[in-house]
């Protein structure tokens, strides 16, 4: 890509700001059967914990109007199954790898936080705000304070910039957000998918093991342009907007609002090309507009 | 893309459309469709029904708004197809018998084909269930040795398996487990699950199964698998 | 309509539990171009305010996937001109009355229900949720202290049963539905709109002139089911729930969920016989599934 | 429901469409029109460009999705129209001089028809403004008594009103402001807005527009208007 979509997050350059969402997207693999990564800004891992996980029993995909509710349980291979077999693939993908962490508690965030230590991974997306897992992530992303804690726990023990996952479920994220800067966080993304549920009236009972589960795409982008709006007014450091993003003029959107990468995830599925649709997008739209970079519009709302 | 060559109904609620398009397709392997934009979301899984050359078929029953908006094109419409996907059926060697039930026929068409071509001196029987209404049963009769025809019933009543028999099931997941309990452990079975899919390419996790090996994704690991893999058997 | 939907919420008897939501119906009288208002279990006022209310300047609707934001920002005649000329229409017709009240401050709330005693309403529905109108009824509903507070003041004074409108965009919803319980409501509505931003990206502004506005219609639905879950678990007072019904799968869904009525807003203006096609499909399914009244399925998940 | 009568492209991007429908119908009156189930939610305001009985016109310019799946109807095809919505143009005594813009000039030919209905002895002239290319021009001309005619200007620049008429204008906003403060006082000037809509009938207050006379729904109230209550002139 040319330099109208380079973007700098902090001092991490990214040939542009699209980045295919944490859980959408595996370890990038089944994606190279449509393009070469290397076309993307960065790419982000599925959610990893500690140990491996086997996520949630039953059903775990539901179709709502322009939106999908996911109860995947962030199943994952575990960290160190991650650095053996995944990471020495992933590195050699000519983009930026973000590497996504949930945990169950203080102790494994921290561990898990260790184990990347030993990879050089650019930047860590902190998820405190999976709504999937019981004693998960999400407890942490509703309170300003406990996002705050755990956020300066893990940048103290990390050698690597942490970008923090909020969650659209909890107090206002602003202040969340807020939080999170002040603990040390580099960067802020947003948003995680919706608390949702679905019944299955046939069946007289609720669709997820779980009870509830999160809800993510198109239906969720107003939701997730008011939240990144909201945050990108509230701190200082680099954003990376996502929600229910699924063409350029979406994505664009985000970029006024203030973002300064975005992430594609459910649209993904609907649409595998999406991100390089995106991109190719954006970039016309620079030299239509006759932008130097597509910088010059961030925050202009 | 592809082009719609033809969509019809050919049972009540049930459809056969035939779409352009080349490339290497197994047995048991599927599609992802789609004929809309956003609502709904996400493409829907297809099985190939057949496939030879720049004809590829899918049959399918109208149950939602998916297979009823693909149920509405016509002739020289597009269809966004992305495929084939999924394992497929193994090669069968020795003599084939297929259970299907319902919707679940719609695969083991292209299987019936596909065996006899690698096995001309192959032996295949083909039991067929439906709740209320048959099809496709005289396309199997044409091919098949046998066709053990059930309407209303409980066709694992009615299955024999012969000896040196590969047995191969689709329908409802009841009628898999039944097949799957029923075939003496002589004879490997195989069975082709189904789940809902978002990505059909295994990156999101969302069609994943238990097995005996920890979990399957359907869509990619799947979604064929030998019933011992996801039946207690 | 039949016994099959006869519904009581507390001790008012609804012929159904299907009431057009405030501010998607005006005072009805659009309405009955479409069919006969009596059919409905009931109908809710748009919201009124002691003062009339020009409601908000610039573009008020803008759609979004399966969904629609608006910023009418309470557009009402005002209490007075309500009593005068809209309800003794309203009250003619054989239907349960529901009057929609919201506020900018404690007086306006404590005034404007104190007119309302002098017209025999049988349910007022306190809006305390719209995020539409700054100094608006929002900051009560957002948080459980204030909400139970407000909640107080107007159980008090009004000589009407008080419904709590609860917003989507708070703290943990259920805690503030107890709050009202505490505090004297007899009944919870849910969800109000979901708070959400549009930017125009051909302009390089942002679409509402308010900034933010109020997402409804079938995209918000996962969210407000469960919502509407998580109060019928947390209260013992009725749930009147909403957000995003459009046929009466969804509806039955809700009352799956706990809710003893349920009300229609943005399928409305998508179709505006939804109302009693909802009704039908709940009759249909009582008769189908064999049950003698709605009430039979309500809270089973 | 309604069936579609026929549904042409007239030229790049603007389409005619005609279905079935009988009724009272008024010039300027609108119809919300929808072909599609949720995606876009909403029903689209469509004016009405000519009607006789069994027989109603709409004209219109595809600029988005809603546009964009009416454009694809084809005859016999099913479209929900719910209408008509709207007070319409007042009944125009004297002569009628009408100033059109773009796709403001659909619901003109309808009242230019009508008006001559009514007023046999009448004179009308009609202006109309174009961006790059004209449509319905030729309509016009053989309507009314004098059409003039401007692609990529300003086509007040050409406008006189002349003694006796009233004039009425639809088209981009801008324009019907500069035809507002154009014609001199004597004149009545009745202008066609435009507002996104949910309802179309009154109920959802999304279409408000500021008046004179404190806030009226265009929908319901309009989408017609007398230039004072609308402009500052
Ligand atoms: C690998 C695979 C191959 C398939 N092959 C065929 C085939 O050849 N012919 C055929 O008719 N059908 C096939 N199916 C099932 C088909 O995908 C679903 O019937 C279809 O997705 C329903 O879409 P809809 O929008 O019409 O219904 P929806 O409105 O989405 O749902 C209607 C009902 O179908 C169920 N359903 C939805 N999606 C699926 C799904 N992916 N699997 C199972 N049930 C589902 C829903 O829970 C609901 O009860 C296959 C499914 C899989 C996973
Ligand atoms: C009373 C009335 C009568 C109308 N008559 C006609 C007509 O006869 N012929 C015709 O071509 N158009 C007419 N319009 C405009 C027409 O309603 C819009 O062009 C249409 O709704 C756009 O829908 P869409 O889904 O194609 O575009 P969208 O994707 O919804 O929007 C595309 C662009 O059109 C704008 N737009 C959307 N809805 C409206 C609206 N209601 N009014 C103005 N701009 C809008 C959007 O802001 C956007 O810039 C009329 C509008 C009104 C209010
Ligand atoms: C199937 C699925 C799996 C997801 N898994 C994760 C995950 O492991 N970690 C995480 O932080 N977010 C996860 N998410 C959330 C997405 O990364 C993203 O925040 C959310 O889907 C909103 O963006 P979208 O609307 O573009 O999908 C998942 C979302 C989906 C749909
Ligand atoms: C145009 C519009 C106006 C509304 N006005 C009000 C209002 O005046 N008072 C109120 O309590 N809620 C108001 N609402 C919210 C609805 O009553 C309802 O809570 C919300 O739209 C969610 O339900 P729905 O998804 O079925 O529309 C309004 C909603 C819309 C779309
Ligand atoms: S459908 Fe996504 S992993 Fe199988
Ligand atoms: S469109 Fe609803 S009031 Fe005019």
């Amino acid at each position: 890509m040319s330099d109208y979509l380079e973007t700098k997050f902090n001092d991490i350059l990214f040939k542009n700001p699209v980045i295919p969402a944490s859980g959408t997207f595996g370890f990038g693999r089944e994606y190279e059967a449509f393009y070469d990564l290397a076309k993307l800004g960065g790419l982000c891992s599925k959610g990893l914990t500690l140990e491996p996980k086997s996520g949630n029993t039953g059903m775990r995909l539901w179709e709502t109007p322009a939106g999908l509710m996911n109860s995947i349980g962030l199943e994952n291979p575990g960290i160190d199954a991650f650095i053996e077999k995944e990471w020495p693939h992933l590195k050699n993908i000519d983009t930026v790898t973000i590497v996504n962490v949930g945990g169950k508690d203080e102790e494994s965030y921290l561990t898990a936080i260790e184990k990347l230590n030993t990879i050089d991974a650019q930047l860590i997306e902190l998820n405190i705000s999976c709504p999937n897992v019981k004693a998960g992530g999400m407890a942490y992303g509703i309170k300003a304070t406990t996002a705050g804690d755990i956020t300066k726990k893990v940048v103290d023990i990390s050698r690597h910039p942490i970008m923090v996952k909020l969650s659209p479920n909890g107090e206002a994220v602003a202040d969340i957000a807020r939080a999170c800067e002040a603990a040390g966080a580099q960067g802020i993304s947003l948003i995680n998918t919706l608390q949702g549920m679905a019944i299955d009236y046939r069946k007289k009972a609720v669709v997820f093991d779980n009870l509830y589960a999160g809800l993510s795409g198109p239906a969720v982008k107003p939701v997730a342009l008011r939240m990144t709006h909201q945050v990108c007014q509230a701190v200082k450091i680099p954003v990376m907007a996502m929600g229910g993003i699924s063409d350029w003029k979406d994505a664009l959107e985000f970029i006024m609002a203030g973002a300064t990468c975005i992430q594609i995830g459910t649209i993904n599925f609907n649409n595998p090309m999406a991100p390089i649709e995106i991109i190719e997008g954006l970039k016309a739209y620079c030299i239509k507009e006759g932008l130097a970079n597509i910088g010059e519009v961030r925050g202009i709302v | 893309m592809a082009l719609v060559q033809s969509n019809t109904c050919v049972s009540p609620g049930i459809y056969k459309m035939t779409v352009d398009f080349t490339g290497a397709v197994k047995p048991g392997q599927f599609f992802m469709l789609r004929a809309w934009d956003k609502d709904p979301l996400l493409s829907r899984p297809i099985s190939v029904h057949n496939y030879e050359p720049g004809k590829l078929t899918f049959l399918y029953q109208v149950v939602g708004k998916g297979t009823e908006i693909l149920s509405q094109l016509q002739s020289n419409d597009d269809v966004t197809i992305q495929g084939p996907y999924g394992n497929g059926f193994p090669e069968i060697t020795g003599d084939l018998c297929v259970v299907g039930g319902g919707i679940g026929t719609a695969p083991l068409y292209y299987l019936v084909r596909h065996y006899q071509k690698q096995n001309p001196a192959g032996k295949c029987r083909v039991y067929l269930g439906f709740r209320d209404i048959a099809y496709g049963a005289d396309a199997f009769a044409a091919l098949a040795d046998e066709v053990v025809l059930d309407v209303g019933g409980i066709i694992t009543h009615k299955l024999t398996v012969l000896p040196g028999e590969t047995v191969v099931t689709c329908g409802p997941e009841i009628m898999m487990a039944a097949v799957a309990s029923a075939v003496p452990a002589e004879h490997a079975v195989y069975v082709s699950l189904e789940a809902h899919m978002a990505c059909g390419i295994g990156a999101c996790l969302g069609c994943t199964c238990e097995t005996r090996s920890g979990n399957k994704k359907v869509c990619k690991d799947g979604p064929v698998f030998g019933r011992e893999e996801v039946f207690n058997v």
